[in-house]
C-alpha cells in the first residue's frame, strides 16, 4: 500500500497479481539464479505473459498502460520476497520509456511490443572503465559509415549485459562537442559482428543480477539504430529521466529497510540470551527505534516525492537527495540488523545478510552519493 | 520555506503580524532579558493583547479559537527571530490546554481568559530532583484535608518558573498507586502558604529563559484547585497531552534548522579562506548537502506529522520518533554550521554560537531522547511479537 | 609499516618467509579453497613442515618456543596475502594453547607433536544454536559413565569444523551449575561414535573456510579426554584466553586496515574522474586523512596493548575495548574504501570488495562487539562505585 | 602520571605543586573570572612565584628549566578542576619559546625573566578577520620608518588580548614575498600609540579566557621589536613550533576525556531512574564504554606522541592528526557525557556542561580540524 494521491484498489490488484507470480516463478529459482549469476530468458517471457514488463508502457504497443505505481509495486514486491536483484524495472522502466518518449515510430513499433512480450531483454550501456559517472567522458564512438554509423568501444557494469539482445548504447557522434556530441543507440545483438560480452562479473551481492562488460569492435549500426534519428540527443534523453529512475532505487531502499526492521524485530524477539529475549537489551530495543525511524522517515520522504513527481516538480535536485539519503540509510538500517541477528547475521540463509550485501550496491550505483551531493551543493 | 501545511489568508497575515513582534519587540531585548534571566510580565501583557497566546483557546474564554497552526507559526516565528524569551508556547500550548482539555467549568472560567490576556502566566511543575522523566516514582504528596489539599514535596526543572503565577503542579494523592495515584492541581502561587521557589537555575544556554526549583512545604490549596475536579487523573492527562508536546518540539526544531541553514549559507559565500569561497570547498558542499537533504526529509515527516496529528491520527511511537530525530538532526546540523563558521561560530555575537548552545537542550527535554527510543523500540518489539 | 615491537632478526626472517609462504602457496587457491569451501590438509602439512603451526608451542612437544610475535607476524602475513584460508590462527592461538595451559602432561605429549607438525587439526566447540556468546546457558552435557563421559548436544559456527580432527568440546559436567559445570574435552573425532557432523555453513564472507555445526549423540569419550583431568574448570579456562584471543582479533583488523589503505591510495592515484585525480577531490583527501589518523592511533594503542599482554598486564576490559574498536575502525575504514572505488568497489574481482564481505564478520565473533561494550561498561560503573 | 619513557618522581612533585596552586588560587574564583571574562594580575604574579610560569624556559632566564612534562602536567591538572581556560600554557610554552629560540641575546634578556616571574603577560596575534586560519593571507603591515617600523593592522581571536602587556605580533614586512614576506614583532602594549584593544569577545564556553580583537594603527616598533633581528623569518618560526602547540591541544583533551569519563561514571553510578541506577540500563553503560575507549585510545596515543617528540620525529603531519583526532573525541565524550547526565548536564553547577561548552573550541581553534585533514590528506 503506497499513501499518494493517486494510488487506487486497481494498483493493489496489481499487487496481489505481481505477489502471485513472486511466489510462484521466482522464489522456488531464487538460489538456483543466483548461482547462476543470471536470470534465464523464460523468466522473462513468463513475466510478459503475466503482464509485469513495460507496465507504463501505452497498450497500443502491448504496455500495461500503467503509471508509475505499478513500476514501484514490482520494486516492492521483489523486495519482500528478498530478490532485489530482478531486474525488470530496468527493462521496463528505464529502457523502454527511452523508446517510447525519444524513439521514432518504427522504433516504437518494432521494440516496445517485444519488450512487452519479453521477447526481447533489454540492457542500457552507458559506464565506461576510464569514465566511471562521468558521462561526458565516455569514449565509445559511432562514426559515420555509409548511411550508417561504426560503434567502437567498451562499457563496464553494464546489468542484463548477458541476457539483453537489446541493448541501448551511449556513444559520441560528435568527439568534439562535449555533452552534444553524445547520441544513443539501439543495437540488436543478434548476428552484430563486433560485439562481444565480456564476462559476468562477480558482485557482492545481487547475485543473480547478470553485469558485465562489453566490448564494440567496429560493429555496423544501420541508421534507424539512433535513438530518435537525430544526433546529439542522447545526453539530455539520459538526464531528462534520471528523476523517476532515482524515484524507484529510492523505492528498493525503503522497501528493503522496511523488511530488515520486521524481520530483526522478529529475530530479537523469538532468540534468547543471558536468559531473556534479545528484545528485552535496551541495546536491541535502541537500534532497532533507530532503525524503524528511518524506515518511517524514508517512507513518508518516498511518498511525498512520487506526489511531487506526478505533479510535475520533482527536479534533479530532489532526485539527488532522495537517491543518496535512501541508499544510505538503507545501508546502515541493514548494517545495524545484521548485527542484531549475531553470528546468524552472517549466514546467508538469513535474508538479512543478502539485504546488507544487496544495500551496498545503492551507495555506488546510479551515480555514488558523492556525486548526488555535488549536484545538490551545486545548487546552494 | 516551502510548506504543504493548510494555511490559509488568516494564517499568512497572522505570521506576518507575528513575525513583526518577534522581530521587533523580542529580538532586540533577549540581551536584556538574558541579564535578568527572565522576560518582564510586561511583554506578556504585550503579547497577550496581540492575540498570541492561547491562540487556540475558544473564543467562550477570550480565546481566538484557532487551529494548531496558529500555534505552530508563533514558534516557528519566535525560533526565526531568535527570541528566546518569553516561553509563550509553554503557556499557550502546554499549560493552558490542560485547562481546556480537562478543566471544570469553573477553573475554565477562572483562568483561561487571563492567560489569554497575558494577565496570568502559566507554568507546569512535574520533573522532580530525584525522578527525572520517570513520573511515576514522583514523591510530592498532596493530601486530603477537609476541603483542602497540602501538598509537600520539591520540583525542579521548571520553565517560567520564576515569572508564572499559575502553576499545574503533579502529586501523589495516593502514594501508594504508581501512575493511578498522580493529580495535578492549579496552584496561584501567591495565594498559598508554603510555596517557594529555589534560585535562579543557571543553565549552559536558554539564559533569557527562566528556570526554577520548586518547594511546597504543608502548601494548603482549596481543594477546587483539583484540575477536572477528580483525583487520579494526572497520569493519563499527562500521558495524553505528550504527543502534541513532541510535536511542537519538533517543530521548533525544524525552524531552527532552517534559520541555521540559511545564516550558514550566507556566510560561506560570503567568506574566503586559501583564496576561495569557503562556499567553493567540496567539504562545505558536502556538508551543506546533505544538511539541506536531512532538512528536507525532516519537513516531509514533520508536516505529515502535523497532517495526521490534526486527523487525530498520529500515535505516541511516531511522535517519539520525530521528536528523537528533529532535535538529533537539529543539533548535528547546527554543529556543522557552528564549523562552516570557523572561529566566529565559538563567538557568541553570532547567532549560529547562540543556537548551539541554546539548542542542546531540546535533546534533553520533553523526554530525552534515550526515552524517545525506548518508547520506539518496544512498540517494534511489540508489533513483531503480534504478528 | 612502522612498528614498536621488539622484533629480532629471528622474526623478520620469519616473516619473510610467511610473507612468500602465504603469497605464493596460499593466496592463488584461495578461488579452489572457495569453490571446496575449505583449504586441504596438504597445505596444513606443508604449513607444518614450514614451521607455520604452533610457532609457541616449546621443543619438548616439536614447537619452535617461540614468542607471541611469531604468532601476530603470521596473522599479520596471511591478512596481507589476503589469504583466508587456512584458517592457522585457530588451531595455532586458539587451540593449542589450551593444550599447552591446562592440558596433561599426556594429552600434550599425544596431540601437541601432531599439532604442530599439521598431522592434527583442531578446532573449538562452544556455541550453541540456541546460546550464542552465553556460556553459561549451555547445554551441551558430558555425563560421567565408568571410565568415559557420554556427551549429547549441538554446535554451531564451529571454523575448522569440518577440517578437524580434535575437536575442544565445551559441554556441563553438573548440568546444575552455570559456569562451574563447564567442563572441556579433547575429542578426536575419527575415534569416536554418535559424532556428526552439519551440512557446510553457507556464509556471507570468509566461503575458504570451513564453519560446521556439530552433533552428539550419546557420544562416548574416555574420561583420559577431559582437559586438565579435572571438572568444571571449562568456564575459567575459557574466560582466561578471552583477552589474548581478542588481542589477535585486533591484529588482523589492524593488517586489514594497512592492505585496504594501501590498496586505495594506489586506485585514487591512478583514476580519474571529471578530469582530475580521484586523489584530488577534497572528500577523498579528507576520508583518507581521517582513516591514517585512526590507523596511525589503532596501532599505538594495540602495540601498547601487546606490550602489556608480554608483561601480563593486560586485563580483560581494556581487551575488549581494543577488540570492539578495532573491529569498528577496521570496518568503517573498508567501507570508506569501498566507495572510493566507486562501481569496482562492489566487484569480487577487487580485493577491497572481498576484504568488505569477509571483514564483516569480526564486529560479530570472539564475542560481539556488544559484549565488549557491556564488559568495558561495566568495568566503569564498577570503578566508579569503588571509588 | 604521564605512562613516557622520561617521565620522572620529579615530575610528579611539580605535579603537586601544581594542585595546591590549583586548588589555592583558581578553584575560589572560577566563577568570579569566568563572570568577568577574564584573569587578574595577581593571578599571573603568583603564578610566577609559585614556579608555574616558562617552566622550560632555561634557568638563567629565570624560567624553571624544566621540559616538556612540566606543561603538560599544568594542563592536566587545571583540566581536573574544569578550569580549561587558564592560559599559562600559551605565555610560558607558546610565546616564551620564540623568545628563548628565535630572539636576539637582548630579546631574551629583557622579556623572559618578566615573563617567568609574571610581570609580563604574554599574547600572540596571528589570526586576522579575514584570513582565518591561512597565515600567508594576512594583512597586517610592519613597513620601514626610520631605523624601526610602523606597524598597522587588525587581529581578531586574541587570546589574552585584554590582559597582555607584551604581544607577539604576526605582520607583513614583504607583502609582496607571501609567507618570506612575514616577521615577528614583540610589541610592549603599555604606552603604544594606536594600539587599540577590541572589546573583550562573548565566547561559548572558555569564560574566563579573555578574547579579543586587536588595532594597530601606524604603531611605532622600535628596531628592537623584531624578534630574532631578522625579517621574514615569522612563517618559519611559526610552523616550527606547531607540533609542540598540538602535543599541548592534545593534552588538554585527552585529559577532559578522562574526567567527563570519571565524572559521568559516577552520576550514572548515584542517579537512579525507574527504580535503577542510571547505571543499570545497557545504553548507559554502552555509552560509557564507548567514551572511557576513546579516552584510553586517546592516552596512549598522546603517551607515545610525546615519546616521539622527545625522540624528534613528532612531525607536522603528526601534528595535525593528533590535534584533529583527540579534539574531535573530547568533543564527542563531552556531548555524550552530558546527555548521560540527562536535564542536570544543562546546568552550570555540573562540570559536565563546563566541559562540553569548552571542548566545542577545539575542533575550530589552533586550526580548523579541517585544516588538519587537509595537511594529512596532501601527505597521501
Amino acid at each position: 500500500m503506497i499513501r499518494s494521491r493517486h494510488y487506487t484498489p486497481a494498483h493493489e490488484d496489481f499487487r496481489q497479481t505481481v505477489r502471485r507470480f513472486m511466489e510462484r516463478e521466482c522464489v522456488p529459482h531464487r538460489d538456483e539464479w543466483q548461482k547462476a549469476g543470471r536470470t534465464p530468458r523464460e523468466l522473462w517471457l513468463r513475466a510478459g505473459k503475466a503482464g509485469l514488463l513495460c507496465t507504463k508502457v501505452d497498450s497500443r504497443f502491448g504496455g500495461g498502460g500503467g503509471d508509475l505505481y505499478h513500476a514501484l509495486i514490482i520494486i516492492e514486491e521483489q523486495t519482500r520476497i528478498c530478490f532485489n536483484e530482478l531486474t525488470f524495472y530496468l527493462h521496463s522502466d528505464i529502457i523502454a520509456p527511452y523508446i517510447e518518449l525519444y524513439g521514432t515510430e518504427e522504433q516504437q513499433a518494432r521494440y516496445l511490443p517485444r519488450l512487452a512480450a519479453g521477447e526481447m531483454v533489454a540492457a542500457i550501456a552507458m559506464t565506461e572503465p576510464g569514465a566511471g559517472s562521468d558521462l561526458q567522458a565516455i569514449r565509445t564512438t559511432a562514426r559515420p559509415d555509409g548511411n550508417g554509423y561504426r560503434l567502437s568501444g567498451q562499457k563496464v557494469f553494464i546489468s542484463n549485459g548477458q541476457v539483453a539482445n537489446l541493448i541501448c548504447v551511449a556513444a559520441k557522434t560528435d568527439p568534439d562537442a562535449g555533452a552534444r556530441g553524445i547520441s544513443l543507440f539501439l543495437l540488436e545483438t543478434d548476428g552484430a559482428d563486433g560485439f562481444v560480452r565480456g564476462k559476468n562479473l562477480n558482485k557482492i551481492g545481487c547475485k543473480a543480477q547478470d553485469s558485465s562488460e562489453l566490448f564494440f569492435d567496429d560493429v555496423r549500426l544501420p541508421p534507424e539504430a539512433l535513438l530518435g534519428g537525430a544526433e546529439g540527443q542522447g545526453f539530455a534523453q539520459l538526464m531528462l529521466r534520471l528523476p523517476e529512475e532515482r524515484l524507484i532505487m529510492a523505492m528498493s531502499a525503503v522497501a528493503n529497510m522496511e523488511e530488515a526492521v520486521e524481520e530483526t524485530a522478529r529475530y530479537v524477539g523469538e532468540r534468547e540470551a543471558f536468559g531473556q529475549p534479545l528484545s528485552d537489551f535496551q541495546n536491541s530495543r535502541f537500534k532497532l527505534a533507530e532503525c524503524k525511524t528511518k524506515a518511517r522517515l524514508g517512507r513518508a520522504y518516498l511518498e511525498h516525492s512520487i506526489d511531487s513527481f506526478i505533479d510535475g516538480d520533482f527536479d534533479a535536485t530532489q532526485g539527488a537527495m532522495i537517491k543518496w539519503w535512501t541508499t544510505q540509510r538503507q545501508y546502515e538500517v541493514a548494517d545495524e540488523c545484521l548485527q542484531l541477528h549475531g553470528g546468524y547475521g552472517y549466514m546467508s540463509e538469513y535474508d538479512i545478510s543478502r539485504r546488507f550485501a544487496d544495500s551496498r550496491l545503492g551507495r555506488i550505483a546510479g551515480g555514488t552519493n558523492e556525486i548526488m551531493k555535488d549536484i545538490i551543493g551545486r545548487t546552494l | 520555506m516551502i510548506s504543504d501545511l493548510p494555511y490559509t489568508d488568516e494564517h499568512n497575515i497572522f505570521r506576518a503580524s507575528a513575525r513583526k513582534f518577534f522581530e521587533t519587540e523580542c529580538a532586540p531585548q533577549q540581551p536584556a532579558w538574558e541579564e535578568a534571566g527572565m522576560a518582564p510580565r510586561t511583554i506578556w501583557a504585550r503579547a497577550g493583547e496581540m492575540g498570541f497566546l492561547c491562540s487556540r483557546v475558544s473564543p467562550d474564554h477570550g480565546g481566538a479559537g484557532g487551529d494548531l497552526l496558529f500555534s505552530i507559526i508563533l514558534l516557528e516565528e519566535q525560533v526565526r527571530a531568535g527570541a528566546i524569551a518569553p516561553v509563550l508556547s509553554l503557556h499557550s500550548d502546554v499549560v493552558a490546554p490542560y485547562l481546556a482539555a480537562y478543566g471544570t467549568a469553573a477553573q475554565k472560567r477562572a483562568f483561561l481568559p487571563r492567560m489569554v490576556s497575558g494577565e496570568t502566566i502559566g507554568a507546569i511543575a512535574m520533573t522532580e530532583p530525584s525522578g527525572g522523566s520517570d513520573l511515576q516514582a514522583m514523591l510530592t504528596t498532596a493530601r486530603r484535608d477537609g476541603d483542602d489539599y497540602i501538598l509537600n514535596g520539591r520540583k525542579t526543572f521548571i520553565t517560567n518558573g520564576h515569572s508564572a503565577d499559575l502553576i499545574i503542579v503533579a502529586a501523589k494523592t495516593d502514594p501508594e498507586a504508581r501512575g493511578k495515584g498522580i493529580s495535578l492541581f492549579l496552584v496561584e502561587v501567591d495565594k498559598v502558604q508554603g510555596f517557594s521557589r529555589g534560585r535562579m537555575l543557571k543553565k549552559l544556554g536558554q539564559h533569557a529563559s527562566d528556570t526554577a526549583e520548586l518547594a511546597f512545604e504543608d502548601m494548603r490549596v482549596p481543594a477546587s484547585c483539583l484540575l477536572g475536579g477528580e483525583e487520579g487523573r494526572g497520569f493519563p492527562q499527562l500521558m495524553q497531552r505528550l504527543v502534541e508536546e513532541r510535536l511542537m518540539t519538533a517543530v521548533a526544531s525544524m525552524a531552527m534548522i532552517d534559520r541555521a541553514l540559511a545564516m550558514t549559507i550566507d556566510y560561506v559565500k560570503g567568506r574566503k579562506a586559501f583564496g576561495q569561497r569557503i562556499a567553493d570547498f567540496q567539504n562545505t558542499r558536502f556538508k551543506l548537502a546533505e544538511a539541506k537533504t536531512e532538512a528536507a526529509v525532516l519537513r516531509i515527516f514533520l508536516e505529515r506529522c502535523i497532517g495526521d496529528f490534526m486527523e487525530g491520527r498520529l500515535d505516541a511511537p511516531t511522535s517519539a520518533m520525530l521528536k528523537y530525530w528533529a532535535t538529533e538532526q537539529q543539533w548535528a546540523i547546527i554543529d556543522d554550521c557552528v564549523q562552516l563558521h570557523g572561529g566566529y561560530g565559538y563567538i557568541l555575537d553570532y547567532p549560529i554560537a547562540r543556537m548551539w548552545l541554546d539548542g542542546r537542550v531540546t535533546r534533553i527535554y520533553g523526554g530525552a531522547n534515550e526515552i524517545m527510543k525506548d518508547i520506539v523500540g518496544r512498540s517494534v518489539a511489540s508489533a513483531a511479537r503480534h504478528d
